[in-house]
């Protein structure tokens, strides 16, 4: 049976969740050529706080289209992390926005300050969750970088082109980045915003 | 890396709807906001306008149903889309469509119930609703797609069915189907086939509106077009005038059920995967069916001979597929999210013959694989 | 007014029931025609004709009684909620026609 | 031959459906006669108008009448009219309806058809009762009267239909009786005529559900009873509140201009032709 | 000659009902007048101020259904009456009322439909929607009488059931009954067992007004009397506030529905009539049982064993009722005057086991004992 | 301690459900701060109060307060209302309503309440918007503006519901708005202080669902533009149709004094008592 | 099985056919100690012209409420002459009103002018259908005069109680008359209101 | 107004972030609180704080600046959406509670 890859984006409201999935979905099946499902989670009728949405990619038909074990965990504040860690398969990848999230349930954590990033670098808190995108699509080998871009590009209003395709790159350094850090054994850094 | 298919794109079922009802003609829309199903609304207001054709959000559903029959009677192929709620409120037009035999089509995007209930949950609670919500015998066709390609290509099923055999046809889908978003690739227009109501041929002063036919649906003037016929709820005679004559009372009521059972063949769409050996055999549709195929297909991984029946027309109920599903299965599951309804008729069509087991939820949540993974195994 | 195209005045399934009363020389000049098979006798001809052209007879239905009388000013016709009584050719006097109207606003 | 044969043979289904149902003197029928004489004047063909109604005795007036014509659901006929119109603008929608049809159950389309100007023609036979299911009291029966379900007699206050659809903002507003038959005609047609939601609210009489109960005699008598309490909109101008108590105000009480609803929404069809927005698909 | 006997008097099915209503205690009606039911609305508006109660006509069928669930949960019984139509347009707070756990009491004359339909004449189209009408998953209790005295006694039980089990309870029969006069004795008040709902005992703080209880039903506290909770048509935890929490939803909906479940043994009722040595079993509900009554009386003079299961409930179907009567019955005729609606639950409970033969009619008229007797043979 | 500490004390359900749903500044709950301020005037028992509510935004306020408190089904509230004033006239009875909710699929309970003079308080938020749906126009959204069904502006005339309210017959109905909160508290309280069908209209903002769309800028400026906008009814007398072009209106815009229906339903109990009638069995 | 006894009345609205059809089975039931069922015929919703009142009586409960085959047909006109007639028994009896009914299908049919005689008699055509209540008691052994009375004064408004006994009696009246003319063998004669 | 039997201040969940801003002596005549657990940081109180006594620290929550400032006149109190803020012991002078009542109507 096909590679089935389960994929969940979480945080707040006004975090961009939502968008963040139709993108990586877009990103994976009309440019990385998969099978794609996306979902997502909605709060009452009135506006709810918690946002989350699910994207599950696959080279066959998707059947059941929620997440059942995650592959990959994008945690953007504190609640959602502590609340959908343990939905992760072992071997399963967990991103944190470290502006946000202090306590990480596992040293495998990866944490990455995508808010701080946003402000300081773009003063535009809205671009953390295109930054966190960059970060993923480091991650995630079924990714190609030119896929999401082309995703973000079609996706986001006229005019904030440039401003996201940097807010993406500055993701996928961040990424490496922490990456090397990793490798280097080393604590990894609080991000100073220097690059 | 792949390039971007050039008819691709990542749509909701609730989006899916809407383009499927334009191609298939549908230029009139009126509606009242509901969730789940509001994103129809907005996107036939959207896209509407610029096909030259009407959308328009009225004051409530009865008026949005009342709208969509005026519409179609004028002849613009209308549509509709609303939840629970709103559906109860349309029941009673709905009604008036099936007794005048006016084309339509109706989109309940299932949340949970009853009442306002979970608004953004799913549900497939209003499935008996669907067939036996409005007063009095009518005849109705109810079809549930269980992917956003079927939110599509079922929507256009809808409007041929309702044009080919004057009546409403109904669209039920839970609120995980029509907010999941999947990549779909439209077909071009001329590859769409698209059937329009039969018109009279004959001078006005020959139309009997309501003749009976060999396939009992009768031509369909239209008004404006000259034949200047009657429309009522009343029961009425072949000419349309109100009536209280069992003689043509009678007739009138077998034909209109007859004209949907003649059609039945096409009507009744349903997949049969790996049922060929199946000794289990699950019955499922919308969200549903997805989890019951990945779980077939897990339980075939231990050997298990399981098979799924996903029913895309809930009614009239499929009685042929099912019994050809229990010819060779000897248990039948039928997971829905609601107490148990369409499994009713499969025990009622089943006579004994099957052992059916049902899984049912009405705790806001969707039936997931493994649920109905584990009742195979204590079946098998 | 339009008036043409009313042309099958001929044919049809109604009839009507000439009036006895109607004097030859006025025949060409005006005529009050019931239709006894629509009328349900309301009464309601005979009650607001202005000029008492009207009465019942003793089944209920309404007789002319007085075409003399009557202007054709066609409030006969006009009220008659089922159809059933025509005037024809009403030829009115100015100040006859004035004080008619009056009653219609 | 006369003009009432005429447009009989013109405009009815006359052959098979007369004598119609209405018992004898209704007012009813009445308007039936000022509706074809109206549409008469108006020069429309028969192919291009249709007759809607609702459920109840008026609501059995489209039968008669060799239009298009669709006897629609109780209080929902404005909406049915809604979606033909909607469909299709070449066609002239006239919509007949009783006072419990427009006012109880169909109140709230009533004042959002009005409000939307959507370009129709609603008439309102205003019987103050409930004539099909046997006398009931309406939303306009007086205070004070008996009906079947008030036989204590009624303790709520009348909708002015004429003053609601006002406020709710209808173009054209006029209000007539059957005795005043003539006014009917030409209210009726220009209402028709006019661009925009038009109503014109007809004071009938159902002598037999409600006259009996009320002891207010024949068919004869309450029109009697309309010709002695009618003012015209003119004379009622110089007249006060307590003259005009117990009064009925007929002629045209509002006539207007507003762009109807399917010319706004031609220029949303142009708008949305113009790629207006990138959120579309 | 016989004297006149005190309390005897002859009075139509619809007049019975409105007696039924005020000895159960009914002080609130809300209506909408429609053919064949609006005689209980003028019944209602002439009898209730004479007991204090208050009878008010509302401006729809809508309007009325959220009236009488407004009066009950002021602590006063309420009622309202109509028919298809009207019963169509209900549906929406009928559903509130399930959710909710309101008592109240609508009672459905059923007329032929679909739509408009034929007003005046009989049907029994409506019992499927009695089930089903609303959206979502609700139970409900739907009793059927088929002469005045039921009228009558099942009014009474309707309203006892209602507040026993904080549901609505519908009542439904065909216009020959609603109209249909027959001379009854009525009981004296005293003679004549009412239930009131369970009011709760605690204090208000410790009120927790959708508690489980044994026997699934919580006390119900009235607007007034100091408890001062919340009532809501969405999903709510056991205080009656919203949620979305399934563990907190799901029991809700099993408690709903369990409650009467347990209730069944008394809830349903039916009348077996000769049917202890039946080859043959009639089962039918309304104007036609009594014509069964006839053809089995007919037939048996023939010598054909058969025998009839009158239902007085149809919701929850009498699943029981029927399993015993094919214990015996090889054959079961099921005539009603719509398309079949309760003999596809007959079918579902028989299981393959009898044969099942249905009569129907839509044409406005009723089943005559002839129809049946005829049937009889044929089978027999 | 401050009153408004002592009120939240004394009438919220605070101690489980707040924060409340509402977004951040959205003026539904400064509505409801001057609900519980009004009631605390009027001196009246929480156990007789009943808040009565239908479905959108505002139809989750009675879960903050310690009154008897219904949320029922969309439209309706007015229905669910009227029975339980009618069943027991001892309880004071307020309905909250959004504008969708009141007038768009509600408009006929409204204005039938308001006909019968149902001695209730109905409190309508009107934000211009359907905000709980996620921000379709509604009957109150003025011409021109943007929604998420009128992507290309919305093309209906707007109601005026007070002057509505007033052609149907209530005989309290006055105008706030949330910026001018205090004159809330004191409209509010003279509508349950009133015998008879009191209406309040508060012109709210959502600048969620609304403002954004329409690009009207945060809370605060929505409600800078109510205090902009605001003209008292005195001052609108001195002023002319042009100048008062959209602004709107505020204070007590009728009061007058009409018999309830539950007093004139006693009066119905003794006519029928006296056994007025033979026909009743 | 006990005996069942089928009565229909028939003619136009106005005729006071339902009234009659109440009487006759409070009669019956009652005053009569018997089981009754009484049904009648709806229109359309709208007023319609003809109108049917039935009335069953047995000694036991009385199981299908409508009419099969019928013991007596009152005809008040000549339609519901005709369209009913073939609905009677072969011993069934046949009244009619014959100031409408001119063209009798049987001679054994019962012509009594009870129209004529209400106006003649009473001026009051009202009463023409308490005249055939008494005829039909004259002709139906299972009613007795006394429990008819008793009947008709329980319904008839206040005040007219004098009128309806005395319309009663000219029923029973002619009834008899009828008869033994009929005994004469002689030619039904026209009733002339001599008497 | 009746502001008895809100006895119940000192216990309940709502627990108060004393401001740090008060001088000792006016302790006793002014409080201003704001309850952060509630306070959705909307910015309406110091919008309209017809005195600019509050301003809006980093967080976007309001923050009293310059209590002396303050009149007392509740209008912060009166419109919080969030009954966050709360004004204790609000003293006015005449012309100020003029003033600021205009605002009212
Ligand atoms: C939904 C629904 N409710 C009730 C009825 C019953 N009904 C038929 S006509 C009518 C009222 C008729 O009154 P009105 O509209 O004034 O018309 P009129 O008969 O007086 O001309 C009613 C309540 C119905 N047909 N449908
Ligand atoms: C019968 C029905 N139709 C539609 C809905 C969906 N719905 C919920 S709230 C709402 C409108 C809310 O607008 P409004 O009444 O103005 O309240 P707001 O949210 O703006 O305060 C709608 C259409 C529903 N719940 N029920
Ligand atoms: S036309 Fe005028 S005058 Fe002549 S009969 Fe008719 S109403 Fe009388
Ligand atoms: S008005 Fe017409 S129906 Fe009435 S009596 Fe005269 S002719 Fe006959
Ligand atoms: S019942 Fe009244 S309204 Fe209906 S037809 Fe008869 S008179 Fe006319
Ligand atoms: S959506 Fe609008 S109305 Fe609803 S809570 Fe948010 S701001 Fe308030
Ligand atoms: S108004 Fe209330 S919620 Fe808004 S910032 Fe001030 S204290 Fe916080
Ligand atoms: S009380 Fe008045 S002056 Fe003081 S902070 Fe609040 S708004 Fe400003
Ligand atoms: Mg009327
Ligand atoms: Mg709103």
């Amino acid at each position: 049976m096909a590679r089935r890859y389960e994929i969940r984006l979480s945080g707040s409201g006004g975090q961009g969740i939502i968008l963040s999935g139709i993108i990586l979905a877009e990103a994976l099946g009309l440019y990385g050529g998969k099978f794609v499902a996306q979902t997502q989670s909605y709060g009452p009728e009135a506006r709810g706080g918690a946002s989350r949405a699910e994207v599950i990619a696959s080279d066959e038909e998707i059947d059941y289209p929620k997440a059942i074990k995650l592959d990959l965990l994008l945690a953007m504040n504190q609640k959602s992390c502590d609340q959908y860690y343990r939905d992760l398969k072992e071997d399963g990848i967990l991103i944190v926005d470290s502006t946000f999230v202090n306590q990480v349930p596992t040293s495998k954590a990866i944490q990455i300050p995508f808010t701080k990033i946003a402000r300081e670098k773009f003063h535009r808190e809205i671009v953390a969750n295109i930054i966190s995108l960059g970060a993923i699509t480091e991650f995630m080998d079924i990714i190609s970088p030119n896929a999401m871009e082309e995703a973000v590009l079609a996706r986001v209003p006229k005019g904030t082109e440039k401003l996201n395709s940097a807010a993406l790159k500055a993701g996928l350094m961040a990424a490496r980045k922490f990456k090397e850090s990793m490798k280097k054994g080393r604590e990894p850094q609080e991000y100073h915003g220097e690059d | 890396m792949k390039k971007r298919q050039p008819r691709e794109s990542l749509m909701q079922g609730n989006e899916a709807v809407v383009e499927g009802a334009l191609y298939a003609g549908c230029r009139f829309f009126a509606g009242y906001p509901i969730t789940p199903a509001t994103e129809i609304s907005e996107v036939m207001s959207i896209r509407l306008p610029r096909v030259d054709g009407t959308f328009i959000q009225m004051e409530d559903e009865i008026a949005s149903m009342g709208a969509i029959i005026g519409a179609s009677l004028a002849g613009v192929k209308s549509m509709t889309a609303t939840s629970g709620p709103g559906f109860s409120l349309m029941q009673e037009n709905l009604g008036f469509a099936c007794m005048s035999e006016v084309p339509c089509v109706v989109v309940d995007v299932m949340r949970g119930g009853p009442s306002t209930g979970i608004p953004t949950y799913p549900s497939q609670g209003d499935v008996m609703q669907a067939r036996w919500g409005t007063h009095g015998d009518h005849p109705i066709i109810v079809l549930a797609p269980s992917t956003v390609r079927e939110c599509f290509d079922l929507t256009i099923k809808a409007f041929n069915f309702s044009e080919k055999y004057r009546t409403p046809v109904i669209v039920v889908f839970d609120e995980v189907v029509g907010h999941m978003r999947e990549k779909v690739a439209l077909p071009r227009a001329e590859d769409v086939e698209v059937i329009d109501r039969i018109r009279p041929t004959v001078p006005p002063e020959w139309y009997i509106p309501y003749e009976d036919t060999t396939q009992g649906v009768p031509p369909m003037a239209v008004f404006g077009d000259g034949y200047r016929f009657h429309v009522t709820g009343l029961t009425h005679d072949i000419r349309g005038f109100p009536t209280l004559r069992p003689d043509e009372i009678g007739p009138f009521m077998h034909r209109i059920h007859r004209k949907i059972t003649l059609g039945l063949p096409e009507i009744q769409m349903g997949e049969f995967f790996q049922l060929e050996d199946a000794d289990i055999a699950i019955i499922a549709y919308g969200s549903v069916a997805r989890s019951a195929r990945r779980a077939v297909m897990d339980a075939r991984e231990k050997g298990v001979k399981v098979g799924l029946l996903k029913l895309m027309t809930l009614w009239p109920f499929m009685r042929v597929a099912v019994e050809r599903v229990i010819k060779r299965a000897k248990a039948l599951i039928v997971p829905e999210i609601n107490m148990g309804q369409i499994s009713r008729e499969v025990k009622r069509v089943n006579e004994g013959k099957a052992k059916v087991s049902t899984i049912n939820r009405v705790d806001g949540l969707t039936i997931p694989p493994g649920q109905i993974l584990r009742r195979i195994r204590e079946v098998s | 007014m339009k008036t043409e195209n009313a042309g099958n005045d001929s044919e049809g399934a109604r009839e009507v029931t000439e009036d006895t009363q109607l004097k030859p020389k006025r025949r060409a000049v005006r005529r009050i025609d019931i239709f006894k098979a629509w009328c349900k006798a309301c009464g309601i001809c005979v009650a607001f004709c202005p000029r008492g052209v009207l009465v019942i007879d003793e089944e209920g239905y309404p007789l002319v009684n007085d075409l003399d009388a009557c202007t054709g000013c066609g409030w006969c016709e006009i009220r008659c909620p089922d159809f059933a009584i025509t005037v024809k050719d009403g030829r009115k006097t100015r100040e006859v026609e004035r004080r008619d109207e009056k009653e219609a606003t | 031959m006369s003009e009432v044969t005429k447009l009989i043979y013109k405009y009815l289904r006359h052959d098979k459906k007369f004598p119609h149902v209405w018992c004898p003197g209704c007012g009813t029928g009445i308007i039936l006669g000022a509706l074809i004489r109206a549409i008469d004047r108006t020069g429309y063909e028969k192919d291009d108008m249709v007759l809607v109604s609702g459920i109840g005795c008026s609501g059995r007036m489209p039968v008669y009448v060799d239009f298009n014509t669709l006897h629609t659901t109780h209080g929902r006929a404005l909406t049915f009219a809604t979606g033909i119109k909607l469909a299709n603008p070449n066609l002239n929608v006239i919509v007949i309806m009783g006072d419990g049809d427009a006012m109880a159950i169909g109140g709230n389309h009533f004042i959002h058809a009005a409000r939307r100007n959507i370009d129709l023609t609603a008439i309102i036979v205003n019987n103050s009762v409930y004539g099909m299911t046997g006398g009931q009291y309406s939303p306009t029966t007086p205070y004070g009267m008996k009906a079947t379900t008030a036989l204590y007699s009624n303790i709520e206050q009348e909708f002015k239909i004429s003053e609601l659809a006002v406020t709710a903002g209808a173009v054209f507003v006029g209000r007539g009786t059957v005795y005043h038959a003539k006014l009917l005609d030409t209210l009726i047609e220009k209402a028709i005529l006019k661009k925009g939601f038009g109503v014109v609210e007809v004071i009938s009489h159902c002598h037999i559900q409600y006259g009996k109960q009320n002891r207010l005699g024949s068919a004869v008598d309450m029109m009697k009873w309309q010709r002695d309490n009618a003012v015209t909109v003119q004379r009622a101008k110089g007249m006060n509140p307590e003259e005009l108590e117990g009064k009925i105000i007929t002629g045209v009480l509002v006539d207007k201009e507003l762009p109807i609803y399917q010319d706004e929404y031609d220029k949303v069809k142009e708008r949305a032709k113009e790629g207006l927005s990138s959120l579309a698909g």
